[in-house]
């Protein structure tokens, strides 16, 4: 097991090292100039003298291996650079926007998870309708796009009931319709999956021991249905958290909400190249981490994974 | 009095239905729009109520530095209003009044003004406010390292700063500047404490300290900025509506992007205020109770397509006026914008006194643009009914920003688009963010372009069409997009910008407005808008004369 | 083997073969001009006149629904064969490479995995240009790697698989091997996926015009129709409603379709 | 059995007494036919009844309908049903799960499946305990460990917290067995419960089982094997498409069996037959007959070549080293030798995980061994890169256990024959008529050639696996468990096949199996296989009458014979 963390930690870091080099010099294929972001960004006046000044200062005046390695040495020191657009430090600005990042797609797992989880028992094998029923349903929630539901959710749950906020409010309250929004394709997705497995696992033959055992249908769900529909949704959570992560960018501008997502929107729009670097680092660190620990609860939920 | 002509409708309207003079008095029982720049909330019986704590929502983008010297866009205007201060305002006749200075004079010949500076003022970081503040603003504006744009332009003429006395500051212009007074009065030239602005740029643009009625407390970015009230304040501008402090405690300046939430949260109750309210919520908003409309149309230019006439096919003066002939602009914008905007033709703002409304160049006739194109050699039509000269399609391109045309507009151009099809015209519309919009107009990859610009006064009219816009700064930039290149215009506009004599003046600029309008290189569509809806609870909002931007300085919240 | 056709089957194939219809000929279904503008008759809700209402520009939105399933299946599908492609690409050199091959297209495309999908169309708009074909691109480079992971595993599996083993057996060069029985045997599923790729890339697709990235105006598609329909959501419903409804019946039907056909491709293998 | 688990397992029911009884049983899926189709028996305490059949007889249905568990779609009907004195017929959902796990125990064949996989063995044990008692969960705890020393676990307090992947074939059942028993059920049905055991851990299962009747519990016995059934049945009944066709005593049936079919099923046990007598009945209306050509009924079995000549096949010294998932080495084939000689067949027997299969991947050249040479017709084959052997592959065809996954999903079986006869393209007048004639000599009627695998019966699968190996014109036949997969009906007659081929083409076979009876029954010498190693080889009657290593004895001694 240690061995395997070991492994997966050095692939990690692989994959970290990769991503900073690929968004290094896929940023450097944006059309226009680093320092003219950096003295105001589009549209503004700055003087030629000005220019060459930032130039000198952020080194884009040296030759592009020579940016990288300085790059990537700063990386390695942890120095995420600092901002074009804010002039502060990128890891401080990450780490500020990641939290609210973090619970909010964290939630937004846990709820469809629920969601999907609690769907899928709740209609598979309880005859023809119901499964086909709830399996439309996962058809039509994964088909939503997040902005779409985030509107009708402004107007229906703030503008004509007003039980919850459009915006971002501290508190629990304020999480509501972000996760909700998040939340509904994506249970969409793992409902579909969790489904199937869970119509796998009710008609094997340790369901049907179960039965024999004299187990009822809610038991032989409650026993034995959960871990086997769960199964294949903890595999595919790592997946899951890199989409909410996407779906962040949407949900995190709709109900204005600060964080990850919004940053990176905000980023790109002017450029702001190191700290679209530094987003993209830490998606990547997340996602490993989020993998890593997947794929650890998926061993201990299923011990023939470490065997096979 | 400079009234938008929104006002003047809609008071007339008020006026035939219940007799002049009451009209006015009552106009408040319901949201209703005014051009003024004052709220048309219902006023409360009670008196003002001191205390509270009062959300904006911003739908523009979250500035990246606080200080309107760096940069100097509008989102740093709207909230720097609060916390800064300029030297001179204007009230809502137009005319230039007191504030951080009491009074000035100009020299004969124009080169020279000499500012009295108020003595009992000082920056909420306790350093005084004196002449010598003054002079390290203007320093902070012309250097390089600051990256201003807009103050940097404001202060343009200025070469010399100098201190006459503690309290007695002297400029000495390179050439006259009859628009020196209108520069000064804009947020983006705002003074800053000079101890602050020592500070480095990342701390002076997280919290810059001015002498305002607010002070910036905190910052969270992509969250809000939190200013509480001053309690030592004693500067307001001559036009404020009282004295001392300010009445509310607290300001949460939040940014909320999205414009259909922006909205909700308003309506929900989160929100006092809200900018960039959408045509359809403000047609909506005014059959509701406990909701009103502060409409300010900002100066400078109005909201115009311009067509650039430095490449072919708008090279052709006949061209564009067929193009402006055939575009019918009228219709989209009674139904996009709900009777919230009106139809410009001047290239100026309505609240710019001297602008110059010209509708007669723009009768839309697709008749007369037939000839036109006929006569301009773009006789044949190809296949999907665009007209073709020497094998080149009659194809127009367009960018659009979308982060600075509201989705009415965009609607509006995808109208206009449809229209000049009639005509042969093919319009190709390219939305994009600002960061590429800005480069396809450097690389002048446009036929058509629409770009707002807000500046106090008509020498905006020389940033836009004064052929010396034309030459790019170095990221590309030019501000003269039509590319307006007649040296009988930069005569007028030079001229212009220099006489002090108000007539001559106002005539100068008359002439020029009209050469530019004659010559069919802008299509003016409606005032740059500017509708804020807030809570009927919000009393006392006001935009300043300035830039239009509102001030919270008067409010007080009536829960 | 063959089965009767379910409800459910036929109720998706009926709505895709309608799509296809409005895609091929759409004037088989509406007779107005999707473009055609009317200001005198902006956001009329619907009527009989007009069956979803019109939009800010009075154009009728139902002639919109109808054309714009072209676009939309268009970026659909082009989005799911350039993501499924360059994840054949990836996936098979990957599952057919020797050990090292396999490790360095693996680490590869967990690399592009490691980041959201999102942020890697967003990265491509900015250095493209926005747009209805970069963010075409987009999608699918965005969605690559997941279809990658897909077929990686699915190459392998059916490399280990006793069958290949017997085309060794029976002498079988490692050319004819992948030609003639792993590649085959791969790409089946491949076209499974592919009808469930579709619907996400439409949904995709939408979400990058919400941002202002995707399709050109006035061009009718309903990515672009929801998006700039979604200003109006609390005046105008029906210009959201009704092209999310054509997303999400067209995605969802894709996707229902899609995993019929996994579920029989299943039976027959079990 | 100690003192304490006899008290825990006997029932409180007298020996002798019916607990179970069943008066023509009828069930149907749907529309569909009869599965079941009015059969009638029954069960005292203390006894063992024997239900035989094959698959697709419907004894796996009839069992699950004795404890209301048919399945969806199911129509059961009797004309009475009783447990005891009671009757089962109309019970309410409740009411049946009150008798299911209490009142009658069901062990399935696959403890792997049976058991969830991701719950400790414990848990599912006290599931039942759970379910019809009010035992404290630590009471449960306790009644566990006793239940789980009663069946023989060793450990049973750490066997308890595993899951049912980490234990062995023989602890699993164990533990399936024990959660069955649990409440000391008077009726215990097991369906097929060593079906995938090895033979040595058969052995032990069945004897648990035979101390459970000796305890009073009265056994249904379900299973494909009359040896296993003869091991423990008092009584059998013999089922064929849904119906009893014959029962009576064990004794009677194997010695004088009434029926056809159960002639045929005892003429189908291939163990303590000789080499060379053949095993099926060619009348068999079951499966298509494997007459044609090579259809006699018996036929003495003479080595067509004699064993002088040259070793078609030679293995020296095999090693190959495995890397288990916890990083740790495995000798997967220690130092293994083996010479195959022309027209013979050399049997390599071994229980699961003794090597045998990494043996013919190393012969076939899947594998390369780490030490050791293959040589094959005394030229070099393995280690050689696979460049300079592929010209040869020819010469040596595979037969594999599960025959449905080694043939590509997307070919007919004409395509499968037609690409493994020849390099060309199929089509041509030449390829059918190979084709053809392959079909024939495997005995497949020629409608099959347009059906894919998938959709054809066990045994006709296994046919067309053979005829592909047989394409080429091999002189050598891998065969990896062929038959252990299949009926014992089908298997005598694939085994019948495979003699008749090797006598008409004069193929060398590598015959690979844990059962030691199908074994010694095609082999001319034998090899058996323990951890790797090869721990006993010769000839094969003469293993068979006095083998010399412990663990060949032992593996003789647990075979289940008639």
């Amino acid at each position: 097991m240690l061995r395997w963390l070991g492994l997966r930690i050095a692939g990690g870091v692989f994959v970290l090292w990769a991503v900073a080099t690929l968004i290094f010099f896929a940023l450097r294929l944006i059309p226009g100039d680093p320092a003219q972001a950096i003295l105001g960004g589009p549209g503004s006046q700055a003087s030629p003298e000005a220019l060459a000044q930032v130039r000198l200062d952020y080194g884009l005046d040296q030759p592009l291996a020579a940016q990288y390695f300085g790059a990537l040495g700063r990386l390695l020191r942890g120095d995420l650079g600092t901002s074009y657009a804010l002039k502060t430090d990128v890891g401080a600005l990450i780490l500020d926007q990641f939290w609210g990042t973090l619970v909010l797609t964290l939630a937004a797992l846990a709820a469809a998870w629920i969601f999907a989880l609690g769907l899928a028992l709740w209609t598979t094998r309880g005859g023809w309708l119901s499964d086909r029923v709830g399996s439309g349903m996962e058809i039509m929630a994964a088909a939503v796009p997040h902005f779409w539901l985030a509107s009708v959710f402004i107007i229906v749950f703030s503008s004509w009931l007003g039980w919850l906020p459009a915006i971002s409010v501290p508190g629990p309250i304020g999480l509501v319709l972000p996760v909700l929004t998040l939340a509904i394709p994506l249970a969409g997705f793992l409902g579909q999956v969790m489904r199937e497995s869970l119509a796998d696992a009710l008609e094997s033959p340790f369901a049907l021991s179960a039965r024999a055992r004299g187990e009822s249908e809610t038991g032989v769900r409650w026993y034995h249905g959960i871990r086997h529909a769960a199964l294949p949704g903890i595999s595919l959570s790592g997946w899951a958290f890199g989409a909410l992560l996407s779906g962040a960018v949407v949900v995190e501008t709709v109900f204005a909400r600060p964080g990850l997502g919004r940053t990176l929107l905000n980023a790109v729009t002017i450029r702001d190249i190191p700290v679209v670097t530094g987003v993209a680092l830490v998606s990547a660190l997340a996602f490993i981490l989020v993998t890593v620990v997947t794929d650890l609860v998926d061993r201990i939920a299923d011990p023939r994974l470490g065997t096979s | 009095m400079t009234l938008s002509t929104t006002k003047l409708r809609s008071s007339t309207l008020s006026a035939l239905a219940l007799g002049a003079g009451i009209a006015l008095m009552t106009a408040g029982c319901s949201a209703q729009t005014s051009g003024d720049g004052t709220s048309s909330a219902p006023t409360s019986d009670a008196g003002p109520v001191a205390g509270g704590t009062l959300v904006y929502a911003s739908g523009d983008a979250e500035p990246t530095c606080l200080d309107p010297h760096v940069g100097g866009n509008y989102p740093q205007a709207l909230i720097s209003t609060q916390y800064l201060e300029s030297l001179v305002s204007k009230n809502t006749a137009g005319e230039i009044i007191p504030w951080l200075a009491t009074t000035w004079t100009e020299d004969a010949d124009g080169l020279g003004w000499e500012f009295a500076l108020r003595d009992d003022v000082t920056f909420t970081d306790g350093t005084p406010f004196d002449a010598a503040a003054v002079a390290a603003n203007i320093a902070h504006l012309k250097d390089p390292n600051t990256a201003s744009s807009t103050g940097y332009l404001a202060v343009g003429k200025v070469k010399e700063v100098v201190a006459v006395d503690d309290h007695t500051v002297r400029l000495e212009l390179s050439t006259p500047d009859s628009a020196l007074l209108d520069s000064l009065s804009q947020p983006w030239v705002a003074i800053e404490s000079p101890t602050a602005l020592k500070r480095s740029q990342e701390e002076n643009c997280a919290s810059p300290v001015g002498t305002g009625p607010f002070i910036v407390d905190t910052w969270v970015k992509q969250d809000k900025v939190a200013l509480v009230q001053n309690k030592d304040y004693n500067s307001p501008p001559a036009d404020a509506g009282h004295t001392g402090a300010a009445l509310i405690d607290r300001i949460e300046w939040r940014f909320i992007p999205d414009s259909a939430s922006r909205y909700a949260a308003l309506q929900a109750g989160q929100v006092d205020v809200i900018d960039n309210a959408q045509p359809d919520t403000i047609a909506a908003a005014a059959d509701k109770n406990g909701i009103a409309e502060l409409n300010a149309p900002r100066p400078g230019a109005a909201n115009r397509i311009e067509l650039n006439s430095s490449k072919a096919p708008f090279d052709d003066v006949k061209v564009r006026e067929a193009f402006i002939r055939a575009a019918i602009v009228n219709d989209g914008i009674n139904s996009l914008f709900f009777g919230t905007a009106e139809r410009s033709y001047s290239l100026l703002s309505s609240v710019e006194a001297l602008g110059l409304s010209t509708p007669e160049y723009f009768d839309t006739d697709l008749a007369q643009a037939n000839n036109l194109l006929d006569a301009a050699g773009w006789a044949e039509h190809d296949a999907d009914g665009y007209r073709v000269k020497g094998g080149e399609r009659l194809s127009l391109t367009f960018p659009v920003s979308t982060n600075q045309s509201i989705p009415a507009e965009q609607s509006l151009f995808q109208q206009i688009q449809a229209t000049v099809k009639a005509a042969g015209f093919e319009v190709v519309l390219e939305p994009m963010d600002l960061s590429s919009w800005y480069g396809a107009l450097a690389a002048h990859e446009y036929n058509l372009v629409s770009a707002p610009y807000t500046k106090v006064g008509p020498d905006v009219l020389r940033i836009l069409y004064h052929s010396a816009s034309i030459t790019p700064a170095p990221s590309g930039y030019f501000a003269n997009l039509a590319q307006v290149n007649d040296p009988e215009v930069d005569a007028l506009l030079d001229e212009a910008s220099q006489v002090t004599d108000p007539a001559k003046r106002a005539e100068l600029y008359e002439n020029a407005q009209r050469l530019v309008l004659s010559q069919f290189y802008v299509l003016p569509l409606y005032d740059q808008q500017n509708h804020y809806l807030h809570s009927t609870a919000v009393q006392g909002l006001r935009a300043m004369p300035t830039v239009s931007t509102p001030t919270f300085y008067d409010v007080w919240l009536d829960r | 083997m063959k089965s009767k056709l379910r409800p459910g089957e036929i109720v998706a194939i009926a709505t895709l073969a309608l799509l296809a219809v409005a895609a091929i000929a759409p004037g088989l279904l509406s007779t107005l001009d999707p473009l055609g503008i009317d200001p005198g008759q902006a956001f009329r809700p619907p009527s009989a006149g007009h069956w979803f209402g019109t939009d800010e520009s009075g154009r009728d939105i139902y002639t919109r629904v109808i054309h714009g399933a072209r676009a939309s299946l268009i970026i659909g599908v082009v989005a799911t064969v350039i993501g499924i492609g360059l994840a054949l690409l990836l996936g098979v050199a990957a599952g057919i490479g020797g050990r090292g091959t396999d490790f360095a297209l693996t680490r590869v495309s967990e690399v592009l995995f490691a980041l959201p999908g999102l942020l890697l169309a967003l990265v491509f708009i900015a250095i493209a240009g926005p747009g209805i074909a970069t963010s075409t691109i987009a999608v699918g480079l965005a969605t690559a790697p997941g279809y990658a992971r897909i077929i990686r595993s699915q190459v392998r599996a059916i490399r280990g698989a006793p069958y290949v083993e017997a085309a060794i057996v029976l002498g079988r060069a490692p050319g004819h091997r992948l030609t003639r029985t792993i590649l085959p045997n791969a790409i089946a599923p491949v076209f499974v996926l592919a009808t469930l790729g579709v619907g996400q890339a439409i949904v995709w697709a939408s979400s990058l015009s919400y941002l202002g990235l995707g399709a050109v105006p006035p061009a009718a598609e309903w990515g672009a129709m929801l998006a700039a329909g979604r200003t109006y959501i609390g005046t105008a419903w029906w210009m959201t409603v009704f092209p999310g409804i054509a997303i999400v019946l067209a995605a969802g039907a894709a996707t229902a379709l899609g995993r019929s056909l996994q579920n029989r491709t299943r039976q027959v293998n079990r | 059995m100690t003192d304490t688990s006899a008290s825990i397992l006997s029932p409180a029911v007298a020996r002798g007494t019916p607990v179970l009884d069943v008066q023509n049983l009828r069930v149907r899926f749907g529309r569909g036919p009869q599965v079941v189709d009015g059969i009638s028996f029954e069960l005292t305490a203390g006894e063992c009844l024997g239900i035989v059949g094959e698959s697709g007889s419907g004894k796996s249905v009839t069992a699950r309908s004795l404890i209301g568990l048919a399945g969806t779609g199911a129509h059961v009907e009797t004309d009475h049903l009783r447990l005891g004195e009671r009757s089962l017929v109309g019970l309410r959902p409740a009411t049946w799960r009150g008798i299911r796990g209490r009142k009658i125990g069901f062990i399935l064949q696959d403890a792997l499946s049976s058991l969830d996989p991701l719950r400790p063995v414990g848990r599912e044990i006290a599931d039942a305990l759970r379910l019809h008692t009010r035992l404290s969960p630590a009471a449960r705890g306790v009644r566990v460990q006793e239940l789980l020393t009663a069946v023989g676990m060793p450990e049973p307090h750490l066997r308890a917290r595993q899951r049912s992947g980490e234990l062995s074939g023989g602890l699993r059942q164990r533990a399936l067995i024990a959660s069955a028993i649990a409440l000391n059920p008077p009726v215990l049905i097991a369906d097929e419960p060593t079906t995938a055991l090895d033979a040595t851990v058969q052995a032990q299962v069945l004897e648990l089982l035979a101390q459970l009747t000796a305890s009073g519990t009265g056994l249904l016995l379900i299973s494909h094997d009359l040896a296993v059934v003869k091991q423990l049945a008092d009584r059998v009944a013999v089922m064929r498409a849904g119906r009893i066709v014959e029962t009576g005593s064990t004794a009677e049936i194997l010695e004088a069996p009434q029926h056809d079919y159960t002639r045929s099923l005892i003429a189908a046990v291939p163990t303590g037959r000789p080499r060379g007598e053949r095993l099926s009945v060619s009348s068999s209306p079951v499966l298509p007959a494997t007459t044609g050509a090579l259809g006699t009924q018996t036929r003495p079995h003479e080595p067509p070549v004699a064993p002088e000549q040259h070793p078609v096949l030679d293995a020296q010294r095999l090693t190959k080293v495995f890397r288990t998932p916890d990083r740790s080495l495995m000798r997967a084939v220690d130092d293994v030798s083996l010479t195959l000689h022309p027209g013979r067949t050399l049997g390599l027997v071994g229980e699961s995980g003794s090597g045998k299969t990494t043996v013919a991947r190393l012969l076939l050249a899947l594998e390369t061994p780490d030490h050791g040479t293959v040589t094959l017709h005394g030229e070099p084959w393995s280690p050689l890169p696979e460049s300079a052997r592929r010209h040869r592959r020819r010469q040596m065809g595979a037969i594999y256990q599960d025959p449905s996954a080694s043939f590509d999903p997307r070919l007919t079986v004409e395509q499968i024959l037609t690409d493994a006869a020849g390099n060309g393209s199929g089509g041509t007048r030449q390829h059918r008529t190979r084709v053809a004639e392959l079909l024939d000599s495997v005995g497949l009627a020629s409608r099959t050639r347009d059906s894919r695998p998938a959709h054809l019966s066990g045994g006709q699968r296994q046919r067309v696996a053979i005829a592909r190996a047989l394409a080429p014109r091999p002189g050598i036949i891998i065969c990896d468990e062929p038959v252990s997969a299949l009926d014992v009906t089908v298997q005598a007659q694939v085994l019948d096949l495979l003699n008749d081929l090797q006598q008409e083409f004069g193929i060398s076979y590598l015959f690979i199996s844990h059962d030691l009876g199908v074994v010694g029954h095609m082999s001319d010498s034998l090899l058996v296989m323990r951890g790797g190693r090869i721990v006993e080889r010769g000839d094969t009657e003469a293993v068979f009458r006095s083998p010399a290593h412990e663990y060949t004895s032992r593996l003789l001694a647990a075979a289940p014979r008639l």
